[in-house]
Order: C-alpha cells, then sequence, then structure tokens
C-alpha cells in the first residue's frame, strides 16, 4: 500500500468531479464521449489508481533496478 | 478510571441542551433530506407520487427544514460549545438557555404545521409561499408567528452568548477574547443587524395583513426587507461552518492555526460587510436604480476577501498539521493527513466543495453576467454546494467529534462515517454539476414539471435527459448519506457505550496567536458602527426611492393565498374575464 | 500583525481577482452596452392595468425605423399575448408587468431575463440580429401551476414580418336576391400608413377589389358588397386577403320560399 | 482512528497528536504546498470566469442593452 485506506477512497471519492467534468471540457474540443464511454474511462481510472496503490512500495526498487 | 475531560464532563448541564438542540437539528435535517429526493426524482420525471401544484408545499417544507431549521439549530447548539468552552465558564443560567431553545421550537412548529396545510386537508392552513415568502403570496398568520418566534429564538441564544462574556471579561478584563468566542458574537452582530430588515418585513407588513389589519403590501419593499436578512443568513449558516475549520480542522489534522489574527480580520470583515450586500439577489428586479445594484456588487465582491483568507489558512494549518505528522513534499503530504477520520475527511471535502461553489458564487455577484443564470437551476447548484455541502457537510462531520463530546459514548461505526462523508461529497458532484450546467441552458428553478409544450431546452453538452439522471442520482446517493448519518447517530446515543477513551474537549492551537493581532481587532462596538454605517450607505436610498414609487403599503396589492387552487382550464376562463 | 509573506501574497493576488471582476462587469457596460433593468419602467396600479395606454391592448408596436415596443402582462399562469412576434434586425423594448403575484418574463436561453414584480413596469431592450425562435418562461414560483406558465417569441425576417391584423364582420347566410355584405378591419400597428389593396374571392366565380389605406397605429373597414344573385344558391367559400392576410369563412344562400322570413 | 485521540493537559490547549513526528513554529514553518494549491485555484478561478464571461454569456444570444446613442451622439 501506497497510502491509506481512508486517503484511496478520498482519492477514488475525488476522481468523480474530474471524470464528469472531463466530458463536459472534452466536448468544447469536439470530442464527444457517450455515458457508457465516460464510465469506461472513469472505471480505467480508478483500475489505474488502485493498482498505483497497491503496489507494494518497497518493491517499487526493484521494478527500478530491474 | 482514567480521568476524562471531554464536554460532558465539563459542562454536564450544557451538554444536555446541546444535545437537544442537535437533536432537532438531526431530525429537520432528516425530513428535509426525504423531501429533498421526492422532488428530485419528480422535477426529473423518474418518479412522480404526488401531484404536481403539491410539489411546492414539498419544496416550501425542505427549503425551510434544511436552510433554517438545520442549519440554525445546529450552529446555536455549535457556538453554545463554543463559547463556553473557549471562556472555560458555564451559561449565567441553564434555564434561560432551555428557554430560548423552547421559543425556537415553539416558532418551529408553527412554521412546519402551517406548511404542512399544504398537503394535509384537516389542517386549515397553508404556507406555499416558499422560503422567500415574497408578497403578494399570503401564508397563515401562524408562518409569520412561528418564523419571528423562531428569529427572537436565535437572538435571545446571542444575548445568552453576550452576557456569558461580560461575566467572563468582569473576571479577565486583560485577556483577549477567545477565538471561538470572538467568532460566535461577531456573527451574532451581523445576525442583529441583518434580521432587522425581516421582523420589519413581517411585523409591519405581512403579518398585519395576513390578520386583515391593513389591506395592502408593496411587494417590491417586503421583497427588499427579505433580501436585507436573506443574504446575510447564508453567512449566518457559513460562519459555524468556518469557526469549525478554523478550530478543529488543524486540530484533527495534527497541527495549530495558521494565524489567529488572520482569523480574526475573516470575521470582522464578514460582520462589515455581510449586510450591505442583498440587493444583488434582486439584479434583475424593476424599481431599484442600477447604480445601488452596482455598489452592492461592489461589496459583494469584497465579500469575497474573507472567504479566500480563509481558504489560504486553513489550508496553510492542515499542511502544518500533516508536515508535523511527517508529510512532505510539494503536495505529497496530503497524504499524511487523517483521511480515516470522517470528522477530518468531511470537512476536508465539504472545504473542497466550498471552492468550487466559490466560483459560482463569483459568478452570481457578477452584475450583468446574472442574465445568463438568475432564477436558473445554476443558483441552486450553486447553494447546494455552500449551504448544502461546506455548511451542512461540515456540520455532519463535526458530529461525529461532538457527539462523543456531548454523550460521552464512542461513534458507534466510525468506518461507515467516513463512507457517509464521502457518499456525499459524489452525490453532490453528480447533482450540482447537473444543476449548474442546466442552468447555463435556461432551465429554471423552483418547478415541478420544466418541460414544456412550446420549445425544448438546448443543452451544449449532453441531452436533458442526461441531466436529469445525474440529478436523480445525485439525490439517491445524498439521501443515503442522511440515513447513514442519523442511523449512525441514532445508535451512538441509544446503543453506544459510554468510553473512557473520548478525546479531551479541546480546539485547535494557534501558530500565530492573539497576541500578534492589534486590540483594535476586538473592538466589537467599532465594527459594528461601521458595519451600521455601510448599511445605512447602501440601503437608506434605495429603500426610500421604493418607498417613494410604491407607497409604504404598494399600490393596491391584493394577497394571493396559494392554497386556492383552481383548475387551469377555469383559470384560463377567469383570465379572459379579466383582459378588457 | 504577524502575517506570513505568502498570505501577503495571497491577499494582494485575490485583491487583483476581485478588482479584476469589477472590471468585467464594467467592460460589459460600456463595450458591448449591457444595461440592467432598473427604475426606468416606472410603477403601475395592478388594478388600472387594463386602462393603461400601454397595457390596455398588450402586445408588439412599430414606434421607429427598427424600433418596436412590447407590452407583455403577466398574471398567474400566463403571458398575454402568449406569443410575441418581432422582426430581426430589430431593437424591441419590452414593457411587462404582472396583474397578481411576483413572476419572471425569462425567454429561455437567451440572456433576456426580468423578475415582473406587481406594481412594478420592467422595461429592457434587446436588439435581435438573426431570426430564431424562442420559449418564454416564469422562472419566479407563482402558485400551483407555475410550471405551466410559458410562451413564444419569434423573431422573423423582416421580409415576412408586418403588424397587421384582420377581423371579418359577416352574415353566415343571405337570401337568393337580396345583397350582404362582407366587413373588414384592417388594423396597423406599424407607425407608417399602410396602402394595400383588399380582395374578395367568392368561390372561382367572383373576385372583387378594393385599395385601402390604413393610417399609422390605426384601423380602416373595407366593405365588399355582394350579390347573392350571381352566387346562386348553395355554400360559397369566400376569402379576403389583405397585405398577404387571409380570413375565410362560409355563406350559405337559400331560397326565398325555403329561407323563413328573409332578413339573414 | 489514532488523530481524535489526545491528551490535553488543561482541557484548553490542545497538545501533540500521538503520530506526530515533529514540530514546527511560525517562523520556520512555509506554507509551499498551500501556496501551490490556492495558486492552482486562483487559475482555476481566472480562465473559468473569462470563460463563463467572454464565452457563456456573451455568446449566449440576445441581450439586454442600454441606449448608447446619445453617448455616441456626445463623442
Amino acid at each position: 500500500m501506497r497510502i491509506s485506506k481512508g486517503g484511496l477512497l478520498v482519492i477514488m471519492a475525488f476522481l468523480t468531479p474530474l471524470i464528469v467534468e472531463l466530458r463536459t471540457v472534452l466536448s468544447w474540443f469536439g470530442i464527444r464521449l457517450s455515458v457508457v464511454e465516460t464510465g469506461a474511462l472513469g472505471l480505467a481510472l480508478i483500475g489505474a489508481v488502485l493498482i498505483w496503490a497497491l503496489w507494494p512500495s518497497n518493491g517499487g526498487t526493484e521494478a527500478k533496478l530491474a | 478510571m482514567a480521568m476524562r475531560n471531554a464536554y460532558i464532563d465539563q459542562f454536564p448541564k450544557e451538554a444536555r441542551v446541546i444535545r437537544a438542540i442537535l437533536w432537532s437539528s438531526f431530525l429537520a435535517l432528516t425530513i428535509g433530506g426525504t423531501l429533498g429526493l421526492i422532488q428530485g426524482l419528480h422535477r426529473t420525471n423518474v418518479l412522480r407520487f404526488i401531484p404536481s401544484q403539491d410539489y411546492y408545499t414539498v419544496l416550501t417544507a425542505h427549503g425551510v427544514l434544511l436552510v433554517i431549521t438545520f442549519t440554525i439549530f445546529f450552529l446555536v447548539g455549535i457556538f453554545t460549545w463554543a463559547v463556553t468552552t473557549s471562556l472555560d465558564r458555564g451559561v449565567k443560567d441553564i434555564r434561560f438557555t432551555w428557554g430560548w431553545y423552547a421559543i425556537m421550537m415553539i416558532g418551529t412548529l408553527l412554521v412546519g404545521v402551517s406548511i404542512l396545510g399544504g398537503v394535509v386537508d384537516q389542517i386549515p392552513m397553508n404556507a406555499d409561499v416558499l422560503y422567500t415568502f415574497y408578497s403578494p403570496f399570503q401564508a397563515h398568520p401562524a408562518f409569520y408567528v412561528g418564523f419571528v418566534l423562531f428569529v427572537v429564538g436565535t437572538w435571545l441564544a446571542g444575548f445568552d452568548w453576550f452576557r456569558t462574556w461580560w461575566a467572563w471579561k468582569k473576571d479577565n478584563p486583560d485577556e483577549r477574547i477567545p477565538l471561538p468566542t470572538f467568532m460566535a458574537l461577531t456573527t451574532m452582530l451581523f445576525w442583529y443587524l441583518s434580521s432587522i430588515g425581516v421582523a420589519i418585513s413581517i411585523l409591519a407588513f405581512l403579518l398585519p395583513w395576513s390578520l386583515g389589519i391593513i389591506d395592502s403590501v408593496n411587494p417590491l419593499l417586503t421583497r427588499t426587507l427579505f433580501w436585507f436578512f436573506g443574504h446575510p443568513v447564508v453567512y449566518f449558516w457559513l460562519m459555524p461552518a468556518y469557526m469549525l475549520w478554523y478550530t478543529m480542522l488543524p486540530k484533527l489534522s495534527g497541527g495549530k492555526l495558521f494565524s489567529d489574527p488572520l482569523a480574526r480580520v475573516v470575521f470582522v470583515l464578514f460582520l462589515i460587510l455581510s449586510t450591505p450586500v442583498g440587493i444583488h439577489h434582486q439584479y434583475l428586479d424593476p424599481g431599484i436604480a442600477e447604480g445601488f445594484k452596482f455598489i452592492a456588487m461592489t461589496n459583494t465582491m469584497f465579500l469575497l476577501l474573507p472567504s479566500l483568507l480563509t481558504a489560504f489558512t486553513v489550508v496553510a494549518s492542515m499542511e502544518h498539521g500533516a508536515r508535523q505528522r511527517g508529510g512532505k513534499g510539494y503536495l505529497s503530504w496530503l497524504k499524511a493527513l487523517p483521511w480515516r477520520d470522517p470528522a477530518f475527511t468531511g470537512m476536508a471535502l465539504a472545504g473542497l466543495m466550498f471552492a468550487a461553489g466559490g466560483f459560482s458564487g463569483m459568478i452570481n455577484a457578477g452584475l450583468s453576467i446574472n442574465y445568463l443564470v438568475h432564477n436558473s437551476w445554476w443558483v441552486v447548484g450553486h447553494f447546494h454546494l455552500t449551504v448544502g455541502t461546506a455548511a451542512a457537510l461540515t456540520f455532519m462531520a463535526a458530529s461525529y467529534w461532538f457527539i462523543p463530546q456531548l454523550t460521552g459514548k464512542e461513534i458507534w461505526n466510525r468506518s461507515l462515517g467516513l463512507v457517509q462523508v464521502v457518499l456525499w461529497f459524489i452525490g453532490m458532484t453528480f447533482m450540482s454539476n447537473a444543476m449548474h450546467r442546466a442552468g447555463l441552458f435556461g432551465m429554471p428553478r423552483r418547478t415541478a414539471e420544466p418541460q414544456y409544450q412550446g420549445f425544448d431546452f438546448e443543452p451544449a453538452v449532453g441531452t436533458v435527459a442526461e441531466i436529469d439522471a445525474q440529478v436523480a442520482l445525485g439525490a439517491a446517493l445524498l439521501t443515503l448519506s442522511v440515513y447513514l448519518f442519523i442511523t449512525n447517530m441514532v445508535l451512538t446515543t441509544i446503543g453506544g457505550s459510554t468510553s473512557d477513551a473520548i478525546p479531551d474537549n479541546t480546539y485547535a492551537g494557534t501558530l500565530s496567536g492573539p497576541e500578534d493581532a492589534p486590540v483594535i481587532i476586538d473592538n466589537l462596538k467599532l465594527w459594528t458602527s461601521i458595519a451600521v454605517v455601510l448599511v445605512i450607505i447602501a440601503y437608506s436610498l434605495p429603500l426610500a426611492s421604493i418607498i417613494d414609487a410604491g407607497g409604504l403599503f404598494g399600490p393596491g396589492i391584493d394577497p394571493w393565498k396559494p392554497s386556492v387552487v383552481a383548475d387551469p382550464s377555469l383559470v384560463l376562463e377567469s383570465v379572459r374575464g379579466v383582459m378588457p | 500583525m504577524n502575517i506570513h509573506t505568502y498570505e501577503k501574497t495571497w491577499l494582494a493576488v485575490s485583491m487583483v481577482l476581485i478588482v479584476g471582476f469589477i472590471a468585467t462587469v464594467t467592460y460589459g457596460a460600456v463595450g458591448p452596452g449591457i444595461a440592467m433593468i432598473d427604475d426606468d419602467g416606472g410603477s403601475i396600479d395592478p388594478d388600472t392595468i387594463n386602462d393603461d395606454e400601454r397595457f390596455n391592448d398588450p402586445g408588439v408596436t412599430h414606434v421607429g425605423e427598427n424600433e418596436y415596443e412590447a407590452a407583455v402582462v403577466a398574471q398567474a399562469w400566463t403571458y398575454t399575448p402568449s406569443e410575441i412576434t418581432v422582426p430581426a434586425n430589430s431593437t424591441v423594448t419590452f414593457y411587462v408587468t404582472s396583474r397578481d403575484v411576483t413572476h419572471s418574463f425569462t425567454v429561455a436561453g437567451t440572456n433576456v431575463n426580468t423578475m415582473v414584480v406587481p406594481g412594478q413596469i420592467s422595461e429592457m431592450t434587446v436588439e435581435f440580429d438573426e431570426p430564431g425562435e424562442y420559449g418564454i418562461l416564469c422562472n419566479e414560483y407563482c402558485g400551483a401551476y407555475h410550471h405551466t406558465m410559458e410562451g413564444k417569441l419569434n423573431v422573423v425576417p423582416q421580409d415576412e414580418f408586418d403588424l397587421t391584423e384582420l377581423s371579418t364582420d359577416a352574415s353566415d347566410e343571405a337570401q337568393l336576391g337580396n345583397q350582404t355584405t362582407i366587413n373588414t378591419t384592417v388594423s396597423n400597428d406599424m407607425n407608417y400608413d399602410l396602402e394595400t389593396t383588399a380582395t374578395l374571392e367568392i368561390g372561382d366565380q367572383q373576385s372583387l377589389e378594393q385599395d385601402v389605406t390604413v393610417p399609422a397605429h390605426g384601423s380602416e373597414t373595407v366593405e365588399f358588397a355582394v350579390d347573392t344573385t350571381d352566387l346562386g344558391t348553395g355554400d360559397h367559400d369566400w376569402t379576403v386577403t389583405v397585405d398577404g392576410h387571409e380570413e375565410s369563412d362560409t355563406l350559405t344562400v337559400t331560397n326565398a320560399t325555403e329561407g323563413g322570413d328573409g332578413d339573414a | 482512528m489514532s488523530s481524535a485521540i489526545e491528551k490535553g493537559v488543561d482541557g484548553k490547549h490542545p497538545t501533540n497528536e500521538t503520530d506526530q513526528v515533529r514540530e514546527l513554529d511560525h517562523d520556520e514553518y512555509d506554507p509551499i504546498g498551500t501556496a501551490i494549491l490556492v495558486g492552482i485555484y486562483f487559475l482555476i478561478l481566472v480562465a473559468l470566469w473569462i470563460f463563463m464571461y467572454f464565452v457563456e454569456f456573451l455568446g449566449n444570444g440576445p441581450t439586454v442593452t442600454g441606449v448608447l446613442l446619445t453617448v455616441v451622439g456626445l463623442a
């Protein structure tokens, strides 16, 4: 764990406004995401955060060496 | 048994009153929140089980219960805690404290029953007038009497704190006013000043009019008097949240308040500037000259200053806590904050949402841009971030710290508390984001069915259906969050076990203390005088011109009782009848 | 006071922000010329609305070359008129007042928006450059059927716009051999005289024409005398056309012996 | 949970958290993280204000305007 469980929960909650607003912002650049696409993007982001958070922090140095 | 030093141990009698007050507040939150869900589902056409004309009764109750009952009960409770804790002495006479609480309760019941009359035929009353009760809508006299009693109760509560402070001052003539007491007193001072507006509106005009003593009122005058009070009241809700951010958040973060003097300056600015801004709610009103509106805008914009200063001071205090707990780096210190504590996380998330609500407030404050957003759903999105999150979420979060202080019991389930505050944040993200966006394409607030026969709304992004779905989802999550909160509070109070591990009743220390603040900052008489002068400058000419143009009692305005609900086709007939 | 340098900087930056906001709004007033609703509209006793010169016949009036006035009366839960039509490339000054409670007059999806407070007249001037169709809605709670209160604003191309209205007074029935008249009143709300031709067509048989001059903000009645002998008995559809506006109805010509006492 | 557990001395002045690792006083503490966060907030405010006023508002079709003819006439 790179972060406390409470911290992880808050980060995931904080992704909600980012994903919702990202969709609005993207539409100004002509990229229109459907609700399903936005949901998939959101899940991918949450997955990425989970992988980052659950990655063993002492394993990070080994990975760097390898 | 270890010596415990929670609030209930220090002030058992006061703890009892505050418990009763907070429970009144929580009850209002639960009912008001449930009504919010009914509205959210009705408006968005997800689920409609009440007739649309009853929507406005529900809306009136939702508004009054949440922005008046829930918030103000909570704040009189928390200010009683603040004054007694920081002065380290009890109230002068506990019977007086119970007395003003009883008056506020009677007021609440009168208002509540008269609103309920809108949907219950057996109650021969009606008050479907929304919380703004604009004339010529006329509510049952009980509504106005209840409202006045409630406000008088808050006045007496303020007197209670002032005389506790006066007694303390006699014993401590050379000491600075402790910060929490300073905050409670400055807040009360602008509350006294601003509630004069609504008192005159009700006692001189609306109540005699509803009793038939006078037969006409001037709608623009009573409306202006309402907003004389109606904007300061939002700071009345917000100041207890600010007090908690200044005095509790640094402590919960493990740090100290960055600057006590600046905190005092902020509250003095609120005292001075809260009232002469109300006309910004009337940017689109006829009968008020543009120059007066511009003055109101300038005052409003400068009122951003204390909030922007608060953002810095509070975040810096949190950062101080994080760094003392081992946090490092430019932003990595954020990880060192106590995110597992629902009291901390709830308040921090409330502050974050207030930053967003602050932005939409800046738009609302802009004079000309008001044409775009006035009375649209944008405004509803805005105040659900301010009173609905900055205040409400802070109050709920703070309860995870206060209820143990007041009961001597541990919170039933702190993890559930964390889930609850996070759920509020997510629900509010969906709901307020959608409301803001809907406002920008012109969807109005305060309407049961925002679908029209002759035209459709054209959203810039997505569809109206998507907006509706977001609001309904948000409303459901928020209501679930309220239920989780109330469940936790009930089970803590009735089922929780008395614990010795309750933390001591303390608030945050300071990095730069009151000794760094010039003595003049504690001169409440001076600041109150300046506030009065500013109010006179901002309001005397507009009020004079409104009375000059429309008369004190208006140009023969007939009362309109919303209880007389007619069939629309009959109404159309009557419309043809009055047409020339 | 012991204030940290960062916080002093933030204070200065905040002041810049506040002054910037006020400057933007000031620019809006002097640049694009945005004006706020103010007390120019004056006040009015709601009971006297029907006697008021402006509101006794609410609607659009031509006041200058490309300038129009639109008087609107709001009341629970309707606007009078409920549909407003103005030409593109025009400047329209709206005068809106309320007969009962507080309403709003809000053109959805635009910045045209005002509160309508009983006792007050909201005055606002708007330039319409492009043709378009807009909904009008009330955004201030005005009672149990508040959500049904709506109107329509049509901005039409200039060549499709006029302020001519017809109203026709004619008998439905006439006896064979008698004369009957079809009277059409043409009203003109432009501020110049309308010179045009009124045409009456009955079935395929008769076509009558009359030149008419309707004074500015006035009306003129055109009288068509119809000889029923030429028509013969039976139902005859007729149409009066003036300045592109039409009024139609049917005239039934009956036989004298069947038609009773014959004073149709 | 430890964040809420404190050992106060006089019930008035809070003391250190149990998990506090060091003590920072006013003079040695520069809230650089706070400066960054409010700086970002400032930039968001400026950008969104410009967007709202000049794109959303002024771009929103007909707007109520004043009669500026007299001003132009005088100039």
